[in-house]
Parts: C-alpha cells; structure tokens; sequence
C-alpha cells in the first residue's frame, strides 16, 4: 500500500485530483453548474503545469464529447464532465460513444432537469439515460470520486469492455461539500493504471475506417456484443475493485454495496450520497433493535439484478429511495428493481420512495419515515410515494 | 494499377472475432460497383496523349496512369462519362453496354 | 501582406495511392471529386473525418469501407468538433506529420455544424475543413439548406413555390469574419486550383477551411457527365467565384471580366428550369452585387500586415 | 399497385432503400390481396419477380419464386434465359419507352407486363391509377405505353 | 360520420396529410431518413397553398423544437417530425417542452441509432427517451398514423394534459409503405379539433412569465404536477378514442390494443407496426387450435400497467417482444411490463424478444417461434432472447 | 448608401414602466442596464426570450418573476431558435406592433448558441437578437467563452497561465458576414448610443443583432459602482467600438482621433491584474491591427447599394 | 413612482391551484432587495438638476423621476453606487449603512 | 472546518449556492465529529450560529439553535440582541478585519471568535490550516486576524 496525501476537498476537486492521476491525453469540457469546479481547478493544473494534458475550450457539450470522440479514437486518453442540461444536450454522442467502444471517462454532477430550471440535485439526467450504452457508476462520497475516476480507467479501457463511463456524484450534496480525502501518489495509481493501449483505433501503421454504417445484416451483432460488453463489465468491475484494494486499501465491492443488509427484514435501496444519511438512521434503529438495512447500487449499467436480489431475498419489505421519477409511469430505479425481482418465484414487497426532486431535502426523518411505511406495507396500497409532497394529492 | 482490389468477407460467427467497435481495416472492399454502368469509357490508346487530366477527373479514381497513356479499372468505373467528356484528345468513347 | 504564391501541384505530384475508392456515390458526383483529390494531395498520414452526409453514406458501409487511409464519421453536428479531438489526440501522442481533415457537405457546415467549426476556427485548432458543396442536403434527398441557391428547386422548396427563396449563406465570410488562419473557395471545375489550395492548407499552422463547389447530378437533375463542367460554368458566370483569405487579407484568384451568360447555365439544371426571365434577372442583380463587395474585398484590402504575437507572458 | 385499388382490392407496397446511390440496383416488393394487408415482413416469396435492367439477371434472382411462379424480364432477347430452370417472359421496355415517352423510363411498360401476364388487376383499373397519380400528359403517354406493353405480351390469336 | 377520401399513400404522406387537416399555426421541421417525405409533403402543402402554416426551415433539430416551443408558448398549434439522431440532438428540449407543459406534436420515424450507423427501423430511438415527460404512441398503420396525428392534438391540448406527445411510425416499415387510407374532410376534423386554447401562454393581455426557475422549495410539487398529468391523459385518450370512433368510425381502444388475448394462453406483447405480421400468425396458428394472442402497446407513456396486466393476467405465458435493448440489462419494454406484474400476487412468465434491431426483419416464422418458446418456458433457461442473431453466444 | 440618422431617442421617450425589476444581479450589474434600457425602449408589446444565463438565473426565480412584460427563458443554445418560433406565431396568430427580443450573453451567444442565430439571421426572422456582452460565462463562475478577450483571468483561464491565451470572437462582423439586415455594436458605457440602437431594431423588417458590452463587476473584479465607466473607457481606449451594419454597409459611429491609455484601463479590473508590459504591447498592436480593419469598413465600404427584390414568381 | 411592488404568495397546497407549466404573473415579486445594500444613495433635492442620468442608468430601475428631480425605491436598490458617481450635480451621495 | 482536520477529526462542510447573485445573503454548514460523518441531510439544528453580517440579525437566526446553544454575530454593538431569547456573542470583524487586513473581509476572524466560543478546534490547527490554504503573504495577516479575533474574546482575566 502507498503513501498518500490526506486533503480537506470538495467532491469536484476530488474528481480533479483524480483526472490528474490518470493522466489524460485530451481534456474538453464545457462549464455547467455544479460541475464547473472540476474544470477549473483542471486549468489551474494545466495553468501550473502539473497536469499535461490537451485541454480544449470547447463551445458546448456535444463538442466536448465529440472533441473527446476524435481524440479517443487515435488511443488518447480522454475526460469529460458535466451535468443536467449539458448530459442532454450531448445524448447523441453518448451514443455515439458507446456504440464506438470508446473508453471515455466522464463525470457527470447529479442536477434536475429542466423545465422547471433547477441547479440542484437530483438523479433524473442520468437515470434518463441509462440506454445510451454507458456504465454507469454512482458514488457516495468524495473519496469514492476520486477512486472511481481512476478505477473507471481501468474498466472502461479493459478488452472485454471498452466502454464509456460515466461518474456520477449528487450535485451540491457531493459536488460541492468538503470532507477529507486520500490522495493516493502519482507513482501508485502509474502502476495501477498503466497507459491506455488498444488495437481498436485510428493507426497510421494499420489504417482503420471507423464509426460505419451496419446494414441489417450485421447490426444486431454489433449491439449484442455491445451488450455483452456491458453485461461482461460486472467481472472486471469487480476485479477491478479488488486490485484497488490491494493497491490503495478502499474497496467498494463491486456493483452493490450494503450495510447491515444480511438479517435485515426491510431494506433500503439508494444510489448515491443519500446512502450516508441513510447510514446514520440505519444505525439509530439498529440501536432499537429494528432489523434495518441498506443496499446501495454503485452501478446502474450492467444493471446488477442478480446481486440485488440475492442481497435483499430474504427481507420482508424493500424500499426504492431515488431522487427520480419517470413521468407517466414510475421511479426508474423502482421499474428496474421490480424487474429483477420477477424471476423469482417470490419477491418482498417493493414501495417506490420519490424524493429529493430539484434538491429537496432528504432528511433522517424522512428516511425512518420510510421504513416506518416498510414497516407496514400493504399490498393494496400505492405504491410510488412522492416523500415531501407539499400538495394534497386530490 | 494499385487500384485497391475488392476482398473475400466471410461474416463471423464467434463474438470474439466480431470487429469491436465500428473499427475495421480501411479501404476494405467486398464488391465490385460494375453492375452500375450503362455505358462503359473505351480508351483509344492511339489518340490518349497521356495528360492525365481523365485521371485527376475520374470521381472514382478508376483511371490509373500507364507509361504514356492510361487504363481504367473496370471493376470500379461506373460510366457517368466524366473523361470523355473532358478527354481533348477525344481518346474516350463511351458503349453502351449490352448485357455482360 | 499578400499570399504567398503556391506552387503549382499538378497531377504528377498527387499521391498515386487512391484514399477513397469503391464508394456508392451516384455515377459523376461532384463530391467525390472533390475528397478522392484532396485525399490524394494529402497523402496518406492523414486522418479523416466525415459526418453523415453522402460522402460517409456512401462510404462507409460495413464491409465495404472506401477510405484507404484513416477515417472515420462524425455525427452530423461534430465534424469540426471531432477534428479537434483528433488534432488534440495527434500533438498529445506526438504524431508527426499527419493531418486531421474534415469533409462536410453544405448542411453539416452551415447549418447544424456551425457551433462546431466556429468553436474550432476560434480555438484555431490545426484542422483542415473542407465543406464540399452540393447546395442541399443531398443524402436525404435533396432538402434546402443554408447554402441553397436563390431560386433552386429542392423537395422542401418546390418549383411550384418558386423554389428557395432564401440567399445562400457566405461561408466563406463567415469564416474569415472569424479571423481564420487560412480560408478558399474552390469548385471541381477547377480542379488545378482547388488542389493548390489543399496543397496550401497542409502547410498552414491553425485551422483552414476550403468551401468547394461540387455539383450533384441526382440533385441538380443534370447527366453524370456534366459535373465538372457545371462546377466551371458556375464560375464563369459569377454565381460562385474562386478566392482565399489569409492573414486578415483577402485575394480573389479569377477575376472574370465579364460574367459568362446565365440563363443557359440556370437552364442546363432541373432545378432551375422553372426561373421565370424575371428570376434570372434578380439572381443576376444579386450576383452583381455580391461581386461588387467581392471586388472591394480584392482591390482595397491587401494593404494592411498581420501579425500573430501570442502574448509573452502565456 | 394503385391499380389494385380501384378494384377495392388492398395493396401493400414496399420500395426498398438504401444508401447506395442513383444507378445502384434497388429492390421493392408488393402485396396485393382481397384482404387488409397487415403482415409486414419482408417478402420471400413471391409469384412475380420483374426486372427492369437485364443486367440484373442472375441465377439467384429467383430464388424467391414461388413453384410455378414467372419472371418477367426488360429484354429484346429473352429467350436467353429460357434455360435458368424458371419460366421467363421478356419485354423489350427500354425499346418501347423510348418509342412511346422519347425516354427510357421503362416502370410503366413494365408494369403493363405484369398485368399481361399475372391478370392480377385489370388493364383498366392500371390506366385510372395512371391517370390519378400523374399530370395529364404524362399520362396520356403513359397510359400509352401501358396498353402497348399489355397488348404485345397477349397471346397471339 | 363524415365523407372522407380514400387514397394510396405512404405512411409520412398519411402524417402529412393529418397534419393538414391539424391546421398548424407553425411548423418546424429538420429533414432525416425516413422522416423526409414527411417534411417534403408539408413543403408541397404550403407551396400549392393548400397548407397555410408558417413553415421554418430550421437548422437544426435542437432549433425545430426550440421553435415549436417558442410559437407554442405563444398559444400557437405547432408540428414537428424527427427520427433517431435527430430525436437524440433535440434531447434537452424534449425534457424542456414536457416541463413547460407545450402540447405541441411530433411524429418520429423510428429508426436505429449510431454506431454503427443505420437508417433502418428499431424503436431504440424513442423508447431511450420515455424519461422525458412526452405522451408517447406506437401506431401500426399508415391509417392509425393520419388518426393520431389529429387525436395527438385532441389529447396534448387538453387543459387535464397539456403535455407534448409523440407519434411513433415505424421507419420505412410504416414510413415507406405505401397503403390505402381513409382521410377525412377538413370540415369533420375542424368539428373534432376546434382551435387551441389556453390562459398557459405569453400574453399581451395578461402578461406571464414563463420556463422559470422552481427552488427545492416547489421543484418537486412542478415534477409531481406534471406526472399526474400524464397519469390523467390515460382517461382523456381514451374519452379521444371514443370521440373519434363516433366522428370518424374508428377506433382503436386507447392504451392498448388486444388482439384474441381473451382466452389467450400465450401471449405476446408488442408494439408498432410488427403487431400486423403478428396477427397474420394469430389467425395462423388460431387455425392450428392454438391459444395464442396478442396486445399492443399503443402507448408507452402514460404506461399501461393496469390495462396491461388485465388482458394477460390469466395467460400462462407473456412474451415481450421489442425493437430494442437496453444494453448491459434487457429490453426496456420488458423491464416495464415486469414491473407492472410486480404488484400481482401471481403472474404469467416473460421472455423478452429483442427483435428487429437495425432494420433485421422479424418474419412470421420468427413469431411462430416466438409462441413455441413461450409454449415451452422454463423458468431457469435465459429470459432475454435476442432473436435470429447470428453469431455464437460463447 | 448610407444608414439613416436615427432620430436620438432620449430619457424622456422611454417608456415609464420598469420590465426588469427586483431581480437578483449583483448589485452594479452592466447586463442588467442592457436589459432594463432595451426593454423601456420597445414597450410592453414585446416578448422575452432570455437563455440560460445570468439574466435569467436572476430573473426568473418562482415566484419573484423579474419580468413584467412577456417573458421566457430558452435553452442555453436555443435563444434565436425560440424567438424565431415566437416571430412565427406573432406572424400567424396576426398579432400586431408586437416585438420578439432575445437577450443572451456571450456564451449563449458566440459559443452554444451561434448555431441557431446564424440560422435565424438566415431566415431573415424578424427578431431582436441582443447579445449582452460581459465576456465570460458569468452564471456558472466566470470561465472562458469565445468572447473572453486576449488575457483576461477567468477561471478555465487563469492567471499563472497568463489569462486568456485566444483572442475574442467578433460576432459583429461574423454576422455581418450573414448578410444581417440590422447589426451593431453598443456599450452600456455610451447609453444614449445603446438606446438608439435598439430604437433603430425596432423598425427593421428582418434580423437585428445588438453586441453590447455589459461589464460585470463580479468577473471583472472590479467595484458595482464602476460599470458604467468601464464601459465607456473600453471604447475610448479602442478595445471595444460602436459601430452599424446595414444595407450590406458598415459605419462607425465614434471614430476616436487617439486612443485613451491603455494600462489604466486593464489595470483597473482584477481579471487583467497580472498582466505584463509586453502582454498590455501586444494587446495593443491586436487592437491596432483590428481598427485598421474597421477604418477600411468606414473609409472604403460606404459606396454600393444593396437591393432586396424577391424572386418575382416565389 | 409607479415601480412594482412585492405582492403576497402563499404556496397553494391543492393540486389544481398550482401553476400549469411554468407559467405565472409577469413581473410577481415576493420579496424586496433592500438586504442587499451596504450602502444607501441620498438625494440632495437641492443640487438635484432632474437631469435623469441617473434614472437612466441604475441597473436596477429603481430610480423614478419627480418634477424636477427624481426619487428611489428603497426597497430594491442594491446601493451599487452607480447614481451617486454618475451625478454630475453630485446631488447623490452614498451613505454606509448601520443596522437597520 | 479545515482546523478540524488538523486534529485527526472529521469535518463536512457545506457551502450553499443558489441563483442570487455577489450581495445576497448565503448560509452555509459544516459538521464536525470525531467519526467519519456520513450525513448530507441539511442542517436543521445547530451549537452555534455565526453571523458575518450584523444587518441580517433577525429572531429567526436562532430557530434552528439547540438549546444551549450560542449566536456569535459580528457586530461592534452586539448588546443590543441581548434580549431575543438566546445567548448572544458579538465580535467587531469587520473593524478587527479593516485594521489587520485593509479589507473587511471577515470570515477569518470570524473563524477565531467560534474557536474563542467553541473550544471545538485549538487556535494552532487554525493557524496550520491557514498556512496551507493560502499565499504566504495573506497566511500572515490572517493569522494574525485569528489571533486578535481570539483573543478579543478570551475571558478577561
Ligand atoms: C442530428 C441529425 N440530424 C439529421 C440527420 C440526417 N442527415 C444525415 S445526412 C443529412 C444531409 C446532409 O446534407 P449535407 O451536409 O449537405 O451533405 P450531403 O448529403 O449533401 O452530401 C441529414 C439531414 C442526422 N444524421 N443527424
Ligand atoms: C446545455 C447547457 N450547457 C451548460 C449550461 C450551463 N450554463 C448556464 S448559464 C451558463 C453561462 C452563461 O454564460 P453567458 O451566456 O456568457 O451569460 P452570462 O452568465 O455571462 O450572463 C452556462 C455555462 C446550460 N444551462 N445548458
Ligand atoms: S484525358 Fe484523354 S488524352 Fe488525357 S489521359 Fe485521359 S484519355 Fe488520355
Ligand atoms: S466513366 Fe466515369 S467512372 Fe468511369 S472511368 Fe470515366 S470518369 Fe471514371
Ligand atoms: S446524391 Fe449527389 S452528392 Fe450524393 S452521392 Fe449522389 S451525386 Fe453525390
Ligand atoms: S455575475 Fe456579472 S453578469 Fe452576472 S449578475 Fe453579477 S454582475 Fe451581472
Ligand atoms: S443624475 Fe443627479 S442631477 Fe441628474 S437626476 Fe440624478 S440625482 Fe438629479
Ligand atoms: S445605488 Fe445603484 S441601485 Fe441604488 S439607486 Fe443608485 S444606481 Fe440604482
Ligand atoms: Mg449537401
Ligand atoms: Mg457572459
């Protein structure tokens, strides 16, 4: 294990600070809040020579993904962040991305989407998302970020995947909050990651054309073995986690993360920083002897039904807390969790909790309330409940 | 000629030799374009001077450079008549094909 | 400061290798001319990057892939953008020698491709764009875009409407209002200019952008055949003229004195052929008058000198 | 087709598309019942195969034909297919659209071929559909034409 | 009922003609495969004057709806059409139209979506977008397309909804092919579709600001507002439907479309155009004795869980047949439906068959096959089925 | 021809009514005088349209609506596509007297959104499109857009790296280069000037686009209560210029005999603070170069006329 | 003065009193910016000439014009300071504020 | 906050953000423990408040003030809160700022009045945290800002 700094940071400088230990080629990025931090304390470094990389200035997030494209398909190594609008205004490319085999790493700052305008935080940029073909991480506090940058290398460029990735921290709550962070040296992550190598690119020794038209005959082959790519993902994930481990002491576990889920009768399930508060009120009802537990999806893409299931099969009730909601429908989380469910013969009840919406405030009550209704499921009952609602639903 | 010559392409059937990526070798040609032509550019290698201006012309690149003339790769040509309209030496003539 | 006079690179210097071949571009399309030679006055450290668009549709189709040399499609909107990630990608590998040109019809330029090259002309990125124009969108089916003629019968500007009546967008002033580093308009019927400009542009350190005149026989309903001739025609008779701008100057590098007749030149195309006398007219008076601020450009603008100082202290 | 139609007949008619360019051989299909049409899937079998450029013709363009089924050819010489081990009529449309319309624009004739040969809609129900679809000169030659192709494909007396 | 037209048209030239008959205020439209002929036709309209709309040549798909919104908040009846990478480029305003509740009507010719590229039909295209707040339907027919051109208004404008919607053509399959149908005068649509009205708009009388910002303190109360309109809309489509049967004589059942699922032992869901081969199969195997049937989603969004769930409840098997794939889990279509069961104490088993990716055609023996797995599930063997793919699953 | 004198359209012709009130700018905020003034001087008949932005963000918090005329943020990229929308349903709704303004910043201006004006101004929409220059993206924290000027700090564009290393975009001439019917550049620093301006964009059947330079204390590090003044020294010192653009013709509206220091004026705001002697010399030679370009404009360019006839049959 | 004034909101709690789609009142304000101020113009109506410079240019329009000299909403001036230092009259000066 | 850090506890800081503009009122949060701290629900219940600016004192400040808890506000007349119920510390920052820095700015001597109130973090990790945040330059004056701050509010002996 190595030595490493110990930093006061904000979850955007976290990234920073990760970006610059994987040493990317090419960096374009468009300002949007709360992601902007990330990309001024990236010039700061160009500016002060710590990071060598191409930065470029680009004129909108399509450009930003596009620019991060070109450089990618030429074996560089590329970043990008952004956020809400910006996520969306770049959908094309995403695809674009993906279906290239590109191994782009982006961070992408959780906001709500407009209209209403709204700066803060909640998950349905990129939950809306999710078909675009990336992996999809969420982490749950800066030191998460700053791993899962360099990990998201290590992935996103393996064979087996070669696939965007996309770092989700919740925008404000992570984004913008200070906490300590490890700061593993430049010599170990050089190790850990060595440099982004590939026969899939752009070669003036072996000239490819790339980035063609699949006529009917071939291109659900290229979308199975992208899917498969994805499902593949899960293993080197989880390799890729151990090796972490081995190398700078933090893992995380892979696609899913509980806590106190083992014997626990009714579960939470959340994605991103939530889960801290979620911890804390975990803990207080543990101290009252209610068997309570979490199960945080780190990954939503490979979507980890198998896991989930076996970690949540034996409980009584599961909530699905997300800052989302698909309108016309149900919480995406919730639709995919149902889903996972279904193979089984039987399932626990599963209640959908909406909450958080354009920064809402989730609260420790909030969140006993939740288990509370858990605690008391009926299966007659609705079962997607907006958390906070300040309207009489008439 | 170095004309780029069309190759033989068996589709795979194992994920693994499936190209990963929309990344192929470049200028790989499975068929020819010669079902497209009506008519087809004759040279007249008595009357073509050489200048090679059918050769910088050609949309298809079809027409290649010979000592003091030049050929035509019919695989590719697609008889739009380009060269002989242009050929000043009216070295180009173009017949309309019958059935090949 | 004038531009410096470029040596002509004829057809014995172009590469012998052919970079775009097999292709499925209609019989006689202009745009092919266009990329098969300015790929070949490149040569083959060359990256190329195409957005949907003919050229890609018609080549790229897996496994027939008509480029030779390096290349690959952009989305429709991120022709300059992606240019700029491969120039990016090219210095921070440390790739000699090689070249990033982008080749964009007329619709992925002036309309949805803009920001991009904008973006990548401020950046002043060492990117060579070059916008083959077929003066629609050809690839789905011959729609208006921003550089539709006055008067051109496209399927969303139907004769029965007097065709387009809107103007065509001055790329070429538009990118030198940007202050580019190097700039030309070209046309296949001049195909000896048109590869000194490419030739020129290999040289440039920045971003250049050469607009080129490529007639589409499916589109402007004339004979495979007529092609290179109409991109001439064209010229002659003013509707589109040859020049570059380089350091802050323009120049104009045919200076007709007089314009070559209209109507047969309107006439000869499909989409034309429903001009009424008076149209033609007011497509002449409109040429008039572009041609008058053309010749101000080329008569008054060479004075001044450029200079290109980065500031000491960045 | 359209013809089809005036016979309260349904039709489904699928032009094929691609990104090859004018002059690239194309493909269509159609369906022609008594019933609604709703099944959409590619055709692959056919009674009828019609080609427009003889020099399309290949072995394998049959391989779609029904037992018993025709194909039916735009050729001055026909008869030099007579061996490919399926029936084969030939018209010389690209003679006969030059005649009628001063171009070789051979679909109309073609399509009087068809109904020479298969009787699947009535001549007349093919010159309404002619005359609805196209301005009136156009028609007139095409209708023409049609009525040419039709009468020179009929059995002799 | 009224007397209407009977003519040989495509499927974007039915669009075009119920877009005529819609009598648009403004129409903004960016030309893509196979949606062209759509925008072509309008052109053609307005030229012959037979269409009096303002029609802008935008520049963009971003700008068309950009457009659309910027008339619609005036008060004004818009249209647009799009397909694929286009539907993508104007991703940001999709979610900005819902939120600004613009009921304002967009055909999408369904078509895959780069890399590869590939102008052929699947419906990744739109299904990747059901997060962004639009009414989304699928038609089968040309007849259906001109039909929900007109209801689309009818629905989208209602002051209960007044919310965007989507009308989803199959591209090429639907959008090329040519079909007889019925159009009906203007003067029975004018009685359906009287002119849009609402006090929701910019107004030199009552001036409004509008597309603003919501803090945390009434984000959620906008989102939760804008989701139950489009719960709601399921009823006004309906009561549509049924206005439109009595105008017109045809109806087709709102949400969902059965087809001898009554009695039904195998079922398969599907939706678009590929529901016309699958009942050609129906009648088919119907014949051999065979319980077999068939429901069509017509619409995505408001999702039809309960509508769905009653017609299939009694079925032993579901198969859920869909042009998509959301790679790196399973079929979005399917993950819906299994949700939709999730509430049910017992359900049929579901296989998913992705299908038609890219253009690849789904031939009837491909749905024969399709009843033959569902006849023959067994709940341990892979639900996911990606059908007549053509490379080894190693 | 030349460009018609503007009637001076004064204090006391504005309208009483305030449309941009008790927003939340930072106090001394030049965007919002842009916005404030424009507004008074075409009336309560207008439609809005703002993008994402300072001017929104401070303006359109539910339920304090700065606005109190017609008003509606757009997408970040989409200011002239939804004003052209609007344009279109003030034509088919036949509402009358009514005006369709955008105000954007540089950002939304130059950068994301030059897509959707460039195709606005090519329609020839009739909108008000006015870009409030502050020359940063200042929403989001001041990064670098494309009209950041040479050496400016930003955030992307620090200080240890020397500011600013691109120069600044010149919209005016670019879109100039469209062919625009109305164009001009403004200063908050010259109100009257600003005021006539947009009187001026009020009569043009067509396109206007107003460049108007909005200093922004906060970004510029300097105090609220300077704004006005900066303004006016960025066009004393030849950094920033007025000018107008119509009938295909240029005309400077204040043509300084010398230019005022330019230290002082750098050195006043803290995003300059850093800068060296040489970086202020090459500011100065950029700027020397760029009036020689616009001298030739006012000297040479005023001569031809321009007509605008329709195609007679369309 | 005919400046607007903040009005009262309370948020509706039923579901149908919300707004519909981001749409409300033109110009409704809630709350006033007077906190914003650390510092507070004075109008000396004596050397006041009713010039109007300043009207014109405070950013915030809170200036409103009287007879023959003007007055200030104080409950959205911000106190920039742009009045005072454009007056040539020097009629406006800016005066620190202490508690309120 | 960063003091804390110095002494090997946990800190999470939370500045707020919002769409008002430089001039408007901002709160901000930070917790402090001896365990890593997890929860990112907003802070609704605090030890202390501290307030820079004495134009925003209002009874509502101490809503959210546990019992016991304290208001540190900067003001150079702070009795005059005395009777709103809660206990109230008052610090002339912007008069101890203006003389030690020439600015008035603030925050920093703020910093040393909670350090003189709390006890949460000693004086010297405060001074280390400032060393390394800052330019050496400005460390000096604002450490030495902390330590008249501090000292201002010690127990007079
Ligand atoms: C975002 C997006 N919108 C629309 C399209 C459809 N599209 C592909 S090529 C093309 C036309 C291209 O026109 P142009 O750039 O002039 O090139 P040409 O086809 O004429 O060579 C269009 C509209 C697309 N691929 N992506
Ligand atoms: C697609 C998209 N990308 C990024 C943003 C974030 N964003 C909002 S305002 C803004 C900066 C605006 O800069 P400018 O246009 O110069 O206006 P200013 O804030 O300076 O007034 C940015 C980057 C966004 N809203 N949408
Ligand atoms: S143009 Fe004519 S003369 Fe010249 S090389 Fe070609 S064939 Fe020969
Ligand atoms: S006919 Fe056309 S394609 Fe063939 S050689 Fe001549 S120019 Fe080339
Ligand atoms: S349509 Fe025109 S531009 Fe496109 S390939 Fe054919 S000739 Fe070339
Ligand atoms: S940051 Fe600048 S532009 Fe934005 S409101 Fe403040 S002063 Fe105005
Ligand atoms: S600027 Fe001075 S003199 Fe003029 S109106 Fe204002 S206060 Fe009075
Ligand atoms: S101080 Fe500023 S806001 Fe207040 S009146 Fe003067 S100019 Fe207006
Ligand atoms: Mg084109
Ligand atoms: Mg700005």
């Amino acid at each position: 294990m190595s030595e490493s700094a110990r930093v006061f940071v904000s979850g955007n400088e976290a990234v920073a600070l990760g970006v610059r230990l994987a040493r990317p080629h090419v960096v374009a990025a468009y300002p949007i809040t709360p992601q902007t931090v990330v990309v001024e304390r990236l010039s700061d470094m160009v500016a002060d020579g710590s990071l060598k990389t191409e930065y470029l200035h680009v004129e909108s997030e399509h450009s930003a993904l596009s620019a991060c494209m070109g450089a990618s398909v030429l074996g560089a190594r590329t970043f990008t962040a952004t956020s809400s609008q910006g996520l969306l205004y770049m959908a094309e490319c995403l695809h674009y991305a993906s279906g290239g085999r590109m191994p782009i790493v982006m961070m992408n700052a959780n906001r709500s989407l407009a209209l209403p305008w709204n700066i803060y935080n909640d998950q349905r940029d990129s939950l809306s998302l999710l078909d675009s073909g990336w992996l999809q991480v969420y982490v749950e506090d800066a030191q998460e970020a700053l791993d899962m940058i360099i990990q998201g290398y290590a992935i996103a460029e393996n064979p087996a995947v070669m696939t965007p990735i996309m770092v989700n921290l919740d925008g404000f709550v992570l984004t913008h909050t200070y906490e300590l962070v490890d700061v593993p040296t430049a010599q170990s992550v050089d190790r850990f990651l060595p440099p982004y190598q590939t026969t899939n690119k752009l070669d003036l020794g072996a000239p490819k054309n790339m980035g063609f038209t699949a006529t009917p005959a071939d291109y659900t082959e290229f979308k199975y073995q992208q899917h498969r790519a994805l499902l593949d993902s899960a293993r080197v994930i989880e390799q890729t986690d151990e090796a972490y481990a081995s190398a700078f002491g933090r893992s995380y576990g892979g696609l899913v993360q509980s806590y106190q889920a083992e014997d626990a009768e009714l579960i939470l399930v959340t994605l991103g920083s939530v889960n801290g508060t979620a911890r804390v009120v975990v803990d207080g009802l543990r101290a009252e002897g209610r068997k309570v537990g979490l199960v945080r999806l780190r990954f939503l893409r490979p979507f980890p039904a198998r896991e989930l299931v076996a970690l949540t099969r034996h409980a009584r009730a599961v909530g699905v807390l997300e800052k989302n909601v698909s309108m016309g429908y149900e919480g995406t989380v919730f639709t995919h969790v149902n889903s996972a469910y279904s193979a089984e013969t039987s399932a626990p009840h599963v209640l959908n909790f909406v909450a958080g919406l354009g920064g809402r405030d989730i609260s420790r009550q909030d969140i006993i309330s939740m288990f509370d209704q858990l605690a008391s499921v009926d299966p007659t009952s609705e079962r997607v409940r907006f958390v906070n609602l300040k309207l009489q639903i008439i | 000629m170095n004309q780029p010559k069309p190759q033989p392409f068996t589709r795979p059937t194992r994920l693994d030799d499936f190209p990963v990526g929309t990344c192929f070798s470049a200028g790989h040609l499975v068929e020819t374009n010669a079902s497209w032509r009506s008519a087809t550019p004759k040279i007249d290698l008595e009357r073509c001077t050489g200048c090679q201006l059918c050769y910088l012309l050609c949309p298809e690149g079809v027409i290649f450079k010979l000592k003091d003339s030049v050929g035509i790769d019919y695989d590719f040509c697609k008889g739009c008549g380009i060269c002989a309209r242009h050929c000043k030496a009216k070295a180009i003539q173009m017949i309309r094909e019958g059935v090949r | 400061m004038s531009i410096d006079t470029k040596k002509a690179f004829g057809a014995r210097d172009l590469s012998d290798r052919e970079f775009f071949y097999g292709h499925k571009a209609c019989a006689g399309c202009g745009g092919s001319v266009a990329v098969r030679l300015a790929l070949k006055v490149l040569g083959e450290r060359t990256f190329t990057v195409v957005p949907a668009g003919c050229m890609s549709a018609v080549g790229f189709i897996f496994p027939q892939l008509a480029f030779t040399s390096n290349a690959i499609i952009s989305t429709f909107a991120g022709t300059a953008s992606m240019l700029s990630g491969v120039s990016a990608a090219i210095r921070a590998l440390g790739i000699k020698d090689a070249h990033a040109v982008g080749f964009a019809g007329d619709g992925a330029t002036a309309d949805i491709g803009i920001q991009a090259l904008s973006g990548a002309i401020d950046r002043r990125d060492k990117i060579i764009y070059i916008c083959y124009d077929n003066e629609a969108y050809m690839n789905t089916g011959v729609q208006k875009s921003g550089l539709t003629p006055l008067g051109a019968r496209t399927t969303t500007t139907p004769a029965t409407g007097g065709g387009s009546a809107a103007r065509k967008k001055d790329m070429f002033e538009i990118v030198a209002a940007h202050g580019i580093d190097y700039a030309a308009t070209a046309s296949v019927g001049y195909v000896q200019d048109y590869i000194n400009k490419v030739n020129k542009a290999r040289t440039i350190e920045g971003t250049s952008y050469i607009h080129v005149l490529a007639p589409c026989p499916t589109g402007w309903g004339t004979e495979p055949d007529e092609s290179i001739e109409i991109a001439k025609e064209a010229v002659d008779c003013g509707l589109w003229y040859l020049a570059e701008f380089e350091n802050s100057d323009y120049r104009l590098n045919r200076k007709p004195k007089e314009f070559a007749p209209l109507e047969p030149f309107l006439k000869r195309q499909g989409r034309y052929r429903h001009l009424s006398a008076s149209d033609i007219e007011t497509i002449a008076r409109y040429r008039d008058e572009k041609w008058r601020r053309i010749r101000r450009w080329d008569s008054q603008l060479n004075q001044d000198t450029h200079q290109d100082a980065p500031l000491a202290s960045s | 087709m359209a013809a089809a139609l005036f016979e309260g007949r349904f039709a489904l008619a699928f032009p094929s598309f691609g990104p090859e360019r004018r002059g690239a051989p194309v493909l269509g299909f159609t369906r022609i019942d008594d019933r609604k049409i709703t099944d959409r899937s590619a055709v692959r079998e056919c009674d009828y195969v019609v080609v427009l450029d003889e020099t399309l013709m290949n072995p394998a363009i049959a391989d779609g034909l029904k037992p018993g089924g025709k194909v039916i050819v735009n050729s001055a010489t026909p008869s030099k297919y007579a061996n490919g081990g399926f029936e084969v009529i030939g018209l010389d449309a690209t003679g006969l659209a030059a005649e009628t319309l001063g171009k070789p624009i051979t679909n109309t004739a073609m399509l009087g071929a068809l109904i020479a040969v298969s009787s699947m809609v009535r001549l007349d129900s093919a010159v309404r559909a002619i005359e609805q679809e196209m301005n009136p000169k156009l028609a007139q030659a095409n209708i023409q034409l049609v009525k040419r192709a039709f009468a020179s494909l009929q059995p002799k007396p």
